[in-house]
């Protein structure tokens, strides 16, 4: 699909994330505009739910950034992010989706050039991945 | 022509079913098709689910 | 007194929700008393022609279980809808389409591969599979077309009240009756039968803080009956279920499954219960997690046991 | 001159260190003037990639405080400033300062960096060390606070050429700042200042290596100083982060640190002391440059003592060498030779006297730290004594004061220290002046009035949006009108406009005639980021008597336009979607209100220590009632059977005259003999019931300090115990003090060095032991120099200036011998006639032969152990510890004294091993800490926080266990979890985590989540 943009959300804690994406601005650094921001004060009141609802709504890939181990602002919030993302990716899996469309990173505030990085590579990544949104499943009810 | 009498649903008994009873010219029974539309696919999704669980998922196996 | 006109109708299900109806023992006379069942195909004869002819509207409750598989579950779906004035999705199959939604897992052809010839029982050398029209000598004969995809109720038609769980227990069944009698139902869209809290708020077990080391297959431990089972680290999914079934599952020491749905405003109750879950799991690093997740061998096929018509990922645009 | 005293104080120095006494002096009601010599706060800081022991990034830690101080309203920026002189005394000073001129308004300037794009001079960039460029306008760095731009009146082509010839020379800055912030004739200005107190944070120079031509610093492009290297490691440095060598651009694939360069050399650069951090910030750079080459390099460190005592530094050694493969070389290096294509050639001695070369293609020297450059000219001016070093060391149990009463000192212009050490002192410090200017309080802070908030409740939505276009920076790429025009049409929006600075103070009043005007409920703001002007915008709605937090801002600059400069048409419809996700959001939030708690003016300080003492008199000093807990019967604490500090200040002296200056303090009451029963409440409003000889007593406080110090560890190692002749180093002092037989008569003393102390079981350094050992060492050999005093040690940490008594040792004769873990020491008792020795037998790692003694002493080094009722301490407080059972403090550097658990504080052994001195400082920092919740009439709590819906909850208690801060508790009776919103920080884990949405967080709650998610997908 080669004029397919895709559409990225990224949830960015408020502390590093957010900040190493606010760095790669002051810096200039260029990067695909597929990717749009919800901040949210920490990576760990990121909900699974927020994810697939994503998904549902039309986004083709989600992106979850939030502090190093050990630098979060809230002492050890990201923990729960990171504790999650495993089950969230096996029930990915399970749903037919593929493990690709959601990424997990740890970007400080002083990582802009690293934040850039990402989103160029899984922009990319989610073009070669296609839409997500499949069609219905054959032979489904017309839907009221 | 022969005429033709449906029982749809086939009722008072567990599950979904259809009987189509062909009578010939003088009213005979020629032919009955007894249709069971019923079709979960316990078989395949069952598939993949861990086996301590399968008496709690196939205990809603009845109706076909 | 006006007698109401009750149907109770079965789609995809297993007539467990039939005959929860009857668990109401005695009571079924007093619903006898105060209504007329002008469709009940496991109890009446009566046919899709009588439901054909009547008036739309004309039926004052119908209490439709059973997902939503096939074209004539969604044929009786629609007719019922135009029938009926109060419209109920009864139990989990219509209303998130419950055991047989796990179909939704698997794809159409393969489902249909597997029972029609590779089932080693099986003896079907041509691959003759269902269609929905095939010709015989006599004229042609109609099956209900085999959907790729099985919906709850909802998505096929305006629902009116949803009642949660495999099966909706007696009491809840037995208050409903007598809400949709003396006439006060909450607003439409409601779920009756089922509490606004969670299962643990009934569940007379002991709870102190969750943090979880294991977890266990329900064959490799014999929990303490006395102390909450997710904490012993099985996967109960109490916490994210409407409580209302008196913690059946539970008083037999066995996990709740979740049939009960989710709590008022959780759009999902899988992704719900791995927001919960890995917040409690005891780990620091990503070997520990890894190790504690090994434990659960099927998360999609666990949370989402009764909801995979409307899960966010594979449900049908609503 | 009025000689009444002014409440207000001068920090001279930008960095970390004076960063942190500002905002303790600022958050206890004093006006602060933080006057900084560059352009910009920060420090060498600000420079640094990422800090030891946790490898956070240096700019994540500093940022905030830095936004924080330049954004506060009693702190006072004054860059480009020095020192010219200073009258009056302490109470009541009078500064002239001389203020270079910036040439840019700081007011006007908003920071877009078109003036610098414009620019046609070049310079190298100091801050890079001088390994890329900027220009004559430039800011000092990315994030640099004040964040206006600064004019390099050397190199500026107008000012150097065109000024005083009144020729129009260049001015490019000037035609293309849209906001007029150019200004070329300001001029240098002298100010005269009155400040109550002066606290001096100048901070180091690093050391330059220039004269050590052996090493081919400045030769070789190979050759670079360790702060140097830290630029070519930053992401935000001149190779954006790249390892590569300068000479050619290659990934290096072996990296060598030579240690001690201007650091423990009598000879070239006359530095005796240690520099304390460079063995710990060597290891730290291997980390990090072995993490950039992901498994392509090899890093070796050439160090003679592995100098790693600090918390958690030793535990960061052993990362370093068994999770990276640091290798680490004990050799002193004298030389490097050019190996081929500009690579280096090292020549090294191995263990075993083996005399080697290697090539590396790149050398770090890991420089000392010297006093800051214009240190010695501000000393002189103020009158401030500094040692031969230059730094501030002056022998007083109060490790903070100068010579000249009123002017304290703190951070690296007092001497040679790691940043948490830095900023321990600056709380100190801050204490130290708080308490000396007690009287004049709240004096010259100003108190914001409040304007009342109109209710909005249950009103529909009405939107003002104003998008802006930032001059050309977003104003360039994305087509503003067209986004005005999109929201503009967008549900609840009533009105939408176009501006050009938003953040500028004129559309802050448009903004508020506009709320009035239009009746306006909720505003968005579609420029920058709010990380920086959330806090702004929201004064400006607080102003309007609107409610802060019905505001939303979408940030199409840094998210958008500067990242997206060549796709102007897909950055509109971004600029769209984020814009259209501001509004849905704005439209769903609440009013949310930030409540004023009382707070109970007084302290609990918990053990009856030096820290515990020094933290109460402070805090006494400050006008606070202190009740002093301590458990023994007497005050006092391990430092009892000390008799003098390193450089020999009578200890027994000083404890007796602390002991008496804390029972004569009225405000102190002191309970002996007490145990803590229970502890409730929150900061501000603890209740706390104490046994005591007394009986029993219910004490109110608002806060508490730790401070229950720690233990000499009872060695089961080297026979201890099993024969008189072996004694700790602590045994030793007593008896070298008592003037005891067996010390006297004495032929052969031994020390053994870590005894308890970097073993698996306790893997970190007590610190004090090497130097404690030293004075013992020396005190023996001056009451008898026949006397021969031996040390087995693993690595000598004397640190700082005690490297000058190991240098006296050894030259008074102590024989110094190392061992390694796999051939420890042994002690034996050996029968000879009637007469039973006690011989210790150690391999000599020069000989390389095992050296047999005779002792009459064997003196352990034993470790320092955290203590022992520090489980129950930790649990009444509801505050953490670390493996090895000392207090876990909030932040290693942020908040080395707090714990994350507002309203509560440490100090002591209780945190750390640590020197007197340094508990001293510890104990004055945790009252300044405790005073900025102190010395606020009310505490502000709420704002962004979550709550339980009590209806909903059903009590599974998931969330119970999950909050860092103790915020959540379960209520046995309501059968429901809650909240306290003073101690929650809004981070909403709870809420993701809670089953039964009966938890929801203000603002963030899932229907606003989800719908953002909407708006941004479609």
């Amino acid at each position: 699909m080669e004029n397919f943009e895709p559409t990225i959300i990224g949830f960015l804690c408020n502390w590093c994330s957010y900040a190493g994406a606010d760095l790669a601005g002051v810096s200039r650094l260029q990067y695909p505009p597929n990717l749009r921001v919800v901040r949210v004060m920490c990576s760990g009141r990121v909900d699974p739910t927020f994810v697939f609802k994503a998904f549902r709504e039309g986004a083709d890939g989600v992106l979850i950034a939030g502090c190093h181990p050990g630098d979060c602002h809230y002492t050890d919030g990201n923990y729960n992010t990171f504790k999650r993302f495993p089950l969230l990716l096996k029930v990915l899996e399970q749903f037919g989706v593929e493990r690709e469309r959601v990424r997990l990173e740890w970007i400080s505030a002083a990582e802009g050039t690293v934040f850039a990085g990402v989103v160029k590579e899984f922009t990319e990544t989610i073009r070669r991945l296609g839409p997500y949104r499949k069609e219905l499943p054959k032979g489904g009810a017309k839907i009221g | 022509m022969s005429r033709r009498i449906t029982i749809d649903p086939v009722t008072r008994l567990e599950g979904h079913g259809k009987i189509e009873i062909f009578l010939d010219e003088n009213g005979a029974v020629a032919n009955v098709y007894f249709q069971i539309p019923e079709l979960r696919g316990f078989e395949k999704f069952c598939e993949g689910r861990p086996v301590e669980e399968l008496p709690r998922i196939v205990s809603r196996i009845c109706g076909v | 007194m006006v007698k109401l006109k009750l149907a109770v109708y079965w789609a995809a299900s297993c007539g467990g929700c039939d005959v929860a109806v009857l668990d109401v023992h005695e009571k079924i006379l007093d619903i006898a008393a105060v209504a007329d069942i002008v469709l009940w195909p496991v109890a009446t004869d009566h046919k899709y022609s009588d439901v054909e002819k009547m008036a739309p509207g004309s039926i004052d409750v119908c209490l439709f279980n059973g997902a939503v598989r096939n074209s004539e579950n969604e044929h009786m779906a629609r007719m019922l809808r135009e029938k009926s004035r109060v419209l109920v999705a009864f139990g989990s199959c219509a209303v998130s389409g419950g055991i047989p939604a796990l179909a939704n897992f698997k794809e159409r052809e393969d489902i249909l591969n597997r029972v029609y010839q590779e089932t080693p029982s099986t003896v079907n050398p041509e691959g003759v599979k269902p269609v929905p029209e095939s010709a015989v000598p006599e004229g042609t004969l109609h099956l209900p077309e085999f959907f790729g995809f099985v919906h709850s109720l909802d998505q096929v038609v305006e629902v009116d009240y949803y009642m949660p769980g495999c099966p909706p227990t007696a009491e809840r069944i037995w208050e409903v009756v007598q809400a949709i009698v003396s006439g006060n139902l909450p607003p439409r869209g409601a779920t009756v039968g089922a509490l606004e809290k969670s299962l643990c708020d009934q569940c007379p077990r002991e709870k102190h803080d969750k943090k979880i080391k294991r977890f266990y297959r329900t064959h490799e431990i014999i929990p303490d009956p006395d102390r909450c089972l997710l904490e012993q680290g099985l996967l109960c999914l109490g916490p994210v279920t409407r409580g209302g079934c008196g913690a059946q599952c539970i008083s037999a020491n066995m996990p709740c499954r979740g049939c009960y749905g989710p709590l008022p405003g959780v759009i999902e109750q899988g992704a719900k219960y791995i927001s919960s879950i890995g917040a409690i799991i005891d780990a620091r690093t990503q070997e520990e997690v890894e190790e504690i997740l090994a434990g659960i061998v099927d998360p999609a096929g666990t949370f989402y046991r009764f909801g995979m018509a409307t899960a966010l990922l594979k449900g049908a645009n609503r | 001159m009025d000689h009444r005293k002014v409440g207000a104080v001068m920090v001279v120095g930008g960095g970390v260190a004076g960063i942190q006494a500002a905002l303790d002096l600022a958050e206890s009601g004093y006006y602060v003037y933080l006057v900084e010599y560059s352009p910009a706060i920060g420090g060498v800081m600000a420079q640094l990639d990422k800090t030891f022991p946790t490898n956070d990034c240096s700019m994540c830690i500093l940022s905030p405080k830095l936004v924080e101080s330049g954004r506060h309203g009693n702190i006072e920026l004054i860059t480009n400033a020095g020192v010219e002189d200073l009258q009056g005394k302490a109470g009541s000073y009078t500064v002239k300062l001389r203020i270079k001129p910036r040439y840019v308004d700081v007011e006007k300037c908003v920071g877009c960096g078109v003036c610098a794009e414009k620019c046609p001079v070049k310079v190298p960039d100091e801050f890079n060390r001088g390994l890329s460029e900027r220009k004559a306008i430039y800011t000092k760095y990315a994030q640099a606070v004040p964040s206006a731009y600064v004019i390099d009146a050397e190199h500026c082509l107008y000012l150097t050429r065109g000024k005083e010839k009144g020729k129009e020379v260049c001015k490019l800055c000037v035609k293309h700042c849209n906001s007029e912030a150019i200004n070329f004739d300001q001029m240098e200005e002298v100010r005269e200042i009155n400040v109550g107190s002066l606290i001096l944070a100048s901070g180091l120079e690093p050391f330059n290596p220039k004269d050590f031509q052996n090493y081919r610093y400045g030769v070789s492009l190979n050759v670079l100083t360790s702060l140097e290297f830290e630029r070519v490691l930053s992401a935000s440095g001149p190779m954006a982060g790249h390892l590569q060598r300068p000479s050619d651009g290659q990934p290096p694939r072996k990296i060598a640190w030579i240690q001690c360069v201007g650091s423990r050399d009598v000879a070239k650069s006359g530095n005796v002391y240690c520099s304390s951090v460079c063995c710990t910030y060597a290891l730290k750079e291997a980390i990090v440059a072995l993490e950039h080459a992901r498994g392509e390099l090899e890093t070796t460190i050439f160090y003679m003592d592995m100098r790693t005592f600090g918390k958690d530094f030793e535990r960061y050694l052993e990362r370093a060498k068994y999770e990276f493969g640091v290798r680490l070389v004990c050799s002193r290096i004298f030389e490097l030779t050019e190996g081929q294509n500009d690579n280096l050639v090292i020549r090294y001695a191995t263990p075993d006297g083996v005399v080697q070369t290697e090539e590396f293609d790149l050398v770090v020297l890991s420089v000392g730290l010297k006093p800051g450059t214009h240190n010695a000219e501000l000393a002189g001016k103020l009158g401030v004594k500094l040692n031969k070093y230059g730094f501030c060391q002056y022998p007083n149990f109060n490790p903070v004061v100068t010579s000249r009463e009123g002017i304290y000192a703190c951070g690296t212009f007092q001497g040679p220290m790691s940043i948490p050490r830095s900023v321990v002192q600056a709380s100190a410090a801050a204490g130290s002046a708080a308490a000396l200017l007690n009287e004049a309080r709240n004096t010259m802070v100003q108190r914001q009035e409040r304007t009342p908030e109109r209710d909005v409740a249950g009103k529909e939505p009405r939107i003002g949006v104003f998008v802006c276009r930032c001059g050309i920076n977003i104003g360039s790429v994305v087509d503003v009108p067209a986004v005005v025009d999109y929201t503009g049409k967008l549900p609840g929006v009533v009105h939408a406009e176009e501006c050009l600075f938003a953040c500028s103070q004129d559309n802050q009043q448009n903004i508020k005639e506009l709320i009035d005007r239009k009746d306006l409920n909720r505003i968005v703001v579609a420029s920058c980021t709010p990380r920086t002007h959330e806090p702004m915008f929201r004064q400006t709605l607080r102003e309007a008597g609107l409610n802060p937090y019905l505001f939303e801002m979408a940030n199409i600059r840094e998210h958008c336009s500067w990242v997206h400069a060549a796709e102007g048409a897909l950055a509109t419809e971004k600029a769209k979607s984020l814009v259209k996700r501001a509004i849905l959001r704005v439209a769903l939030q609440e009013p949310l209100y930030e409540m004023e708690l009382g707070v109970n003016r007084s302290a609990l300080v918990v053990g009856g220590g030096v820290a515990g003492m020094n933290c109460a008199l402070n805090l006494a000093q400050q006008g606070i009632k202190v009740h002093l807990l301590e458990k023994d019967t007497e005050l006092g604490g391990l430092t009892r059977r000390i008799h003098y500090t390193m450089d020999r200040r009578n200890v027994r002296d000083y404890l007796k005259t602390l002991i008496k200056e804390v029972y004569s303090e009225p405000l102190i009451q002191v309970y002996r003999g007490a145990r803590i029963a229970d502890v409730r409440g929150y900061v501000g409003n603890y209740v706390t019931t104490v046994a005591s000889k007394m009986g029993l007593y219910e004490i109110n406080h608002g806060v508490a300090v730790i401070a229950i110090g720690g233990r000499e560890y009872k060695p089961v190692e080297y026979l201890y115990g099993q024969d008189p002749r072996v004694m700790t180093c602590l045994e030793l002092e007593e008896a070298i003090a008592s003037d005891h037989a067996p010390v006297k008569e004495a032929r052969n003393v031994v020390m053994i060095q870590c005894v308890g102390s970097r073993e698996p079981e306790r893997p970190y350094c007590s610190r004090v032991c090497c130097s404690e050992s030293v004075k013992n060492a020396i005190k023996l050999k001056e009451m008898n120099p026949a006397l021969n005093v031996f040390v087995i040690y693993r690595d000598m940490r004397t640190f700082g200036f005690f490297e000058g008594l190991y240098l006296k040792a050894r030259q008074l004769g102590v024989v110094f011998i190392k061992y390694t873990q796999d051939e420890r020491p042994e002690v034996k008792r050996v029968a000879e006639g009637d007469r039973t020795l006690l011989q210790v037998t150690v391999k000599d790692h020069i000989l390389g032969r095992p050296l047999v003694i005779n002792a009459d002493i064997v003196a352990l080094a034993a470790a320092i152990l955290a203590p022992e009722d520090g489980a129950d301490i930790a649990k009444l407080f509801k505050v953490p510890r670390n493996d090895e059972g000392f207090f876990l403090e909030a932040h290693v550097k942020l908040r080395p004294v707090d714990f994350t658990t507002d309203g509560v504080f440490m100090c002591g052994l209780a945190h750390a091993p640590k020197l007197i001195d340094e508990s001293i400082a510890q104990g004055k920092a945790a009252a300044a800490r405790a005073m900025t919740v102190l010395s606020s009439q009310s505490l502000v709590a709420g704002g962004v926080v979550s709550a339980i819906d009590q209806e909903k909850c059903s009590g599974c208690r998931i969330c119970v266990g999950l909050c860092p801060y103790g915020a959540i508790s379960f209520n046995e009776q309501l059968r429901a979890a809650e909240i306290n919103r003073v101690l929650c920080k809004g981070c909403g884990v709870c809420a993701s985590a809670c089953p039964t949405r009966a938890c929801s967080t203000g603002n963030f709650s899932d229907e606003i989540i989800l719908a953002e998610i909407e708006a941004l997908c479609t």
